[in-house]
């Protein structure tokens, strides 16, 4: 796929980096605001998309590392079903930092949102979208080339 | 834990089975033991005899494939083997057609009986 | 032929579709909201969550939401698994 | 019954689904009847947590409102958004290795499965 | 605090756990990433045996997820129960021993026998996945819950069946299942979503308790019935299982079979839990029936003709699960009578349960074997095999213990459980005895040809050089094959131990209600 114009790349540019504030602020406020982990996550990956679309997969894979997506599938995996497992002694995934509202209006919280467990999975689930729809993107993409470099048969195990 | 399972009509016995096959395993040996004794290995008596012809050395040759067997049997329900096998037409929109038919059928029975 | 007989039933499920859903209750009138009610009122008393959709799907209802991120992965695996790099260079 | 109009809606929906996937030859349009079936089954869940007057279920944007829509059935159609989105994109790759493979999109040709 | 209370969370979170983890152990080379794969699913096993003695020691076991208390069903002031809630009762518990079994069976067997693929950490992943989402249809007590681990299990097999995507048939085959799960799927999720309409309720508990027999009613029900029997394999649903079956990868196709009586367990649930003796009314165990009756005799009879080794055992899957739809169908025929039940009802629903714990034990093993033959020959052809069966002694002889079990031959485990069936069905009406009898007889004769012209005969030149399979493969099967031997050793023992609390605990609908609602009905 060849780059588009020059107006479309730079306009790209420029949004691609408001998209990762939006989609910040979507999975940051998930417990307050309409959105969540999983919308938000999908704002951020929006920011992949454009790129690939604006550029194509040859320019974007000279500097793109996939690792970092995938780590953040596994991070964001991970931490959700730790925070999961942090709830054990009462319960799997019971909500173990929670303020009812009553105490927040007399007490007020402290760095962590009175939500607890809701606001800190938000963004666990929001990392792990990100990397995973991201991930898609880039396979899917890689795969409409892929096999021009290798062959379509020839699994190295299938030959005995 | 040996008891037998009733089934309501009839028994099921693991034991008198194992006995069963234990009497019919010391008959089998016993028979095979009272055999002829002037078999000897590696004489002309070990080779394999087929129908006077010289046998191949490779075993692809005188082997029956898979294909060919119970090949009377499928002669004789041809009829009904076309059917089943051009149900089975590996075409995707008969596999969903079939599925949408059956529950429609279901479906719509359900309401009336 | 056949394709007739599957559009027919295809018009037939269709229609016991709107049929069967249209039995459940009239639109914008849910009879029973015992759940529901409990979910908002508690999303916010108990755990001042301003937003009860997010306090149902990340607390009433996380497990469902742990499946759901494990369909995502699931997704993602498969599609890496089917385009991974291997096998004869040409 | 014009009141019930979206559970119609529904119905015709899947209806359409159904009909692309059992008429269509090529696999991307069946691809997309099946989106449709699960788009259809999306609304479903969301017409059904329909309050008449209802306001949206985050308590600050509702204002004084009392009366809000059922918030189970938008978690419920998150989940299922997501699924029918992964399932999707499975289903898009599916096809683009079928394509390698057979050279062709065309339903009738893609059975070497058979009997 | 009872670490017991928590293992029905824990049997569903380390496998999720085990599959989230793979991509880091996977970092650490090639060694630990097996390790991992084996110890995870062999703790899946572990716990899933703690559930099994834990059931059949205090009853039904409730688990709330993210409650104050994990066994605090109702919060105060409701009537019903509105969190995600496991129920494990003495079904779910014992069909999870089997999956978990097979599904530790598979992963030891997988360790050696995809070696040599790329792409295995995706594998690895994938296939906890697949665990995962099987246990948690068969622990789970809420709708849309099972709905979305259905979806999980689903997924990851089309990922799995397709997993050698350098052969055409493995995508056909992966895509031919898609649709038709997808649609299926898509029906299962217009039902629950029904059911919620209608209750405002999404446990299977709290539905049943309030359950009363409408229009709406029979639709879901008809949606249900069809779109679980479609993914276990009924007759005119089954064309995608022998594709699918043949076209996995061994230790996967193993795994499914296990997979899809994750899909029976959910349609018997919903028969007999959800809808319970009000089915008694419609036709659908009659349907059951004929459902069952026709995937036996059908399935069958194209396996006779199949010359393809794992494409003939995905033909015997479909006949096989037809002699459980057909027990269970009796079963469910007798339910609302006391008097039927004593008579034949019961004893036909303990045929079924057994059989579904046979059935997983030595189908799991056939397919295993037919993989070993693949990796040691390269072929799945059995006009190619032949003369096997000095070269590959374990394997032969693991694969003559469990062809004898699946044809039912005495004293193998086969037989005990269709005995059962045969005989209660026998009561309903003797033709469905005459054509189960039949089935049986044709399944023995396709196992002879498979057993004549793949391991018997002449050997032949092309496969001199054929060895028997390495250790872990034969490890795998082992494990199976000890499994058949002990159920056939001990058929009472089993019987009264793992089959009898399972099935009364399905025909019992008051006490799967009660466990949650409080006092029965």
């Amino acid at each position: 796929m060849k780059p588009l114009s020059v107006v479309v790349r730079t306009g790209c540019d420029i949004f691609a980096w408001f998209l990762i504030i939006f989609g910040a602020y979507v999975i940051i406020h998930g417990d307050v605001t309409p959105g969540g982990g999983f919308q938000g996550g999908a704002v951020v990956a929006t920011f992949l998309a454009l790129l690939l679309v604006a550029y194509g997969w040859n320019r974007l894979s000279l500097w793109l590392n996939e690792s970092i997506y995938n780590g953040m599938l596994i991070f964001g995996l991970l931490c959700f079903i730790i925070l999961g497992f942090m709830g054990m002694p009462t319960s799997f995934f019971y909500n173990f930092v929670a303020i009812p509202a009553a105490e927040v209006a007399k007490t007020g919280h402290g760095i962590i949102p009175p939500s607890g467990t809701i606001a800190l999975m938000d963004i666990a689930v929001g990392i792990e979208v990100t990397g995973g729809l991201s991930l898609l993107l880039i396979y899917m993409f890689k795969g409409i080339h892929l096999f021009d470099n290798y062959e379509i048969g020839g699994e190295s195990g299938h030959d005995r | 834990m040996w008891n037998k399972v009733f089934t309501g009509f009839g028994y099921w016995d693991v034991i008198s089975w194992l006995i069963f096959f234990f009497i019919a395993s010391f008959f089998a040996l016993w028979l095979r033991s009272i055999g002829r004794r002037d078999y000897k290995e590696g004489t002309e008596q070990d080779e394999i005899y087929w129908s006077g012809n010289p046998v191949p050395e490779d075993g692809a040759e005188i082997s029956v494939p898979a294909s060919s067997s119970y090949w009377g049997f499928r002669k004789a329900l041809e009829p009904y083997y076309k059917v089943l096998v051009a149900m089975h037409s590996g075409h995707i929109r008969d596999y969903v057609g079939y599925y949408v038919v059956t529950a429609a059928l279901i479906a719509a029975l359900i309401l009336v009986v | 032929m056949k394709k007739t007989i599957f559009i027919v039933a295809a018009l037939v499920l269709g229609g016991l579709v709107w049929g069967g859903l249209d039995a459940i209750h009239p639109f914008g009138d849910p009879g029973q909201v015992a759940m529901d009610d409990y979910f908002l009122e508690h999303a916010i008393k108990d755990r001042s969550s301003e937003n009860a959709v997010t306090s149902i799907v990340f607390d009433f209802r996380g497990f469902d939401t742990i499946g759901e991120a494990a369909v995502l992965f699931t997704a993602v695996c498969s599609v890496t698994a089917l385009f991974r790099e291997g096998g004869k260079k040409k | 019954m014009i009141g019930n109009a979206p559970f119609l809606i529904v119905g015709v929906l899947f209806l359409m689904g159904l009909i692309a996937v059992l008429t269509e030859k090529n696999l991307v349009k069946i691809a997309i009847g099946v989106s449709i079936i699960e788009s259809a089954t999306n609304m479903f869940l969301i017409a059904l947590g329909y309050r008449s007057g209802g306001a949206i279920p985050v308590r600050f944007l509702a204002g004084g409102e009392k009366l809000m829509v059922l918030p189970t059935p938008q978690a419920l159609t998150l989940t299922a958004i997501v699924i029918a989105m992964a399932t999707t994109a499975l289903m898009l790759s599916l096809i683009m290795l079928l394509y390698r493979h057979y050279g062709t999109l065309n339903i009738d040709e893609i059975r070497r499965l058979r009997g | 605090m009872n670490w017991q209370e928590h293992l029905p969370a824990l049997i569903l979170a380390i496998p999720l756990l085990g599959a989230f983890a793979t991509p880091l152990f996977s970092l650490g080379g090639k060694t630990l990433r097996n390790v991992w794969m084996v110890s995870i699913s062999f703790l899946t096993l572990v716990l899933a045996f703690f559930i099994w003695k834990y059931v059949g020691a205090n009853g039904v076991m409730v688990y709330v997820m993210g409650a104050e208390k994990a066994t605090l069903a109702l919060p105060s002031g409701m009537t019903y129960p509105v969190r995600i809630i496991l129920e494990i009762d003495g079904m779910s518990a014992f069909m999870a021993l089997a999956g978990s079994i097979v599904s530790f069976a598979g992963a030891v067997y997988s360790v050696q026998f995809m070696d040599r693929f790329t792409g295995m950490n995706r594998f690895t992943s994938l296939y906890f996945l697949l665990t995962a989402g099987m246990l948690g249809l068969m622990i789970t007590g809420d709708l849309f819950n099972f709905f979305v681990f259905l979806e999980i299990a689903s997924v990851a097999s089309f990922g799995l069946i397709a997993f050698w995507r350098d052969k055409p048939e493995a995508i056909e085959a992966s895509f031919k299942y898609m649709l038709i799960s997808q649609l299926s799927a898509m029906m299962v999720l217009i039902a629950i979503g029904t059911l919620y309409g209608r209750y405002n309720v999404l446990n299977m508990a709290g539905v049943a308790s309030m359950l009363h027999l409408g229009f709406a009613e029979k639709f879901v029900l008809a949606f249900l019935v069809v779109a679980l029997a479609t993914k276990c394999g009924t007759f005119p649903m089954h064309m995608w299982m022998p594709d699918a079956y043949a076209e996995a990868p061994a230790g996967v196709t193993c795994l499914l079979v296990a997979v899809s009586q994750a899909s029976l367990y959910g349609l018997m649930r919903v028969c007999f839990s959800l809808y319970g003796a009000t089915i008694g009314s419609t036709f659908i165990p009659w349907v059951i029936v004929i459902f069952g009756t026709a995937s036996m005799f059908f399935g069958v009879s194209m396996a006779v003709v199949q010359h393809e080794v794992k494409r003939l055992m995905g033909y015997h899957s479909i006949s096989q699960v037809g002699y459980m739809l057909l027990g269970l169908g009796v079963g469910l025929l007798a339910l609302g009578n006391p008097q039927a039940m004593a008579d034949y009802g019961f004893t036909a629903i303990k045929g079924g349960v057994y059989h579904i714990f046979n059935y997983t034990m030595y189908k799991a093993l056939l397919f295993l074997t037919a993989g070993a033959l693949y990796y040691a020959t390269g072929t799945r052809d059995l006009d190619k095999l032949g003369g096997l069966a000095r070269k590959m002694p374990y394997t032969t002889f693991m694969f003559a213990i469990a062809a004898a079990a699946i044809s039912g031959l005495p004293p193998f485990n086969g037989f005990v459980s269709k005995l059962l069936i045969y005989e209660s069905v026998f009561a309903v009406h003797p033709f469905f005895t005459v054509a189960a009898l039949v089935t049986s007889i044709l399944t023995l004769a396709s196992f002879v040809k498979v057993f004549q012209t793949a391991f018997l005969g002449p050997e032949k030149a092309c496969f001199a050089t054929v060895k028997e399979v390495p250790t872990s493969m034969i490890m795998g099967m082992a494990i199976l094959t000890l499994a058949i031997v002990l159920l056939t050793l001990f058929p009472t023992w089993v019987l009264s131990n793992l089959v009898e609390p399972a099935a009364k605990a399905l025909v019992d609908q008051g006490g799967y209600i009660g466990a949650i609602m409080g006092g029965g009905l």
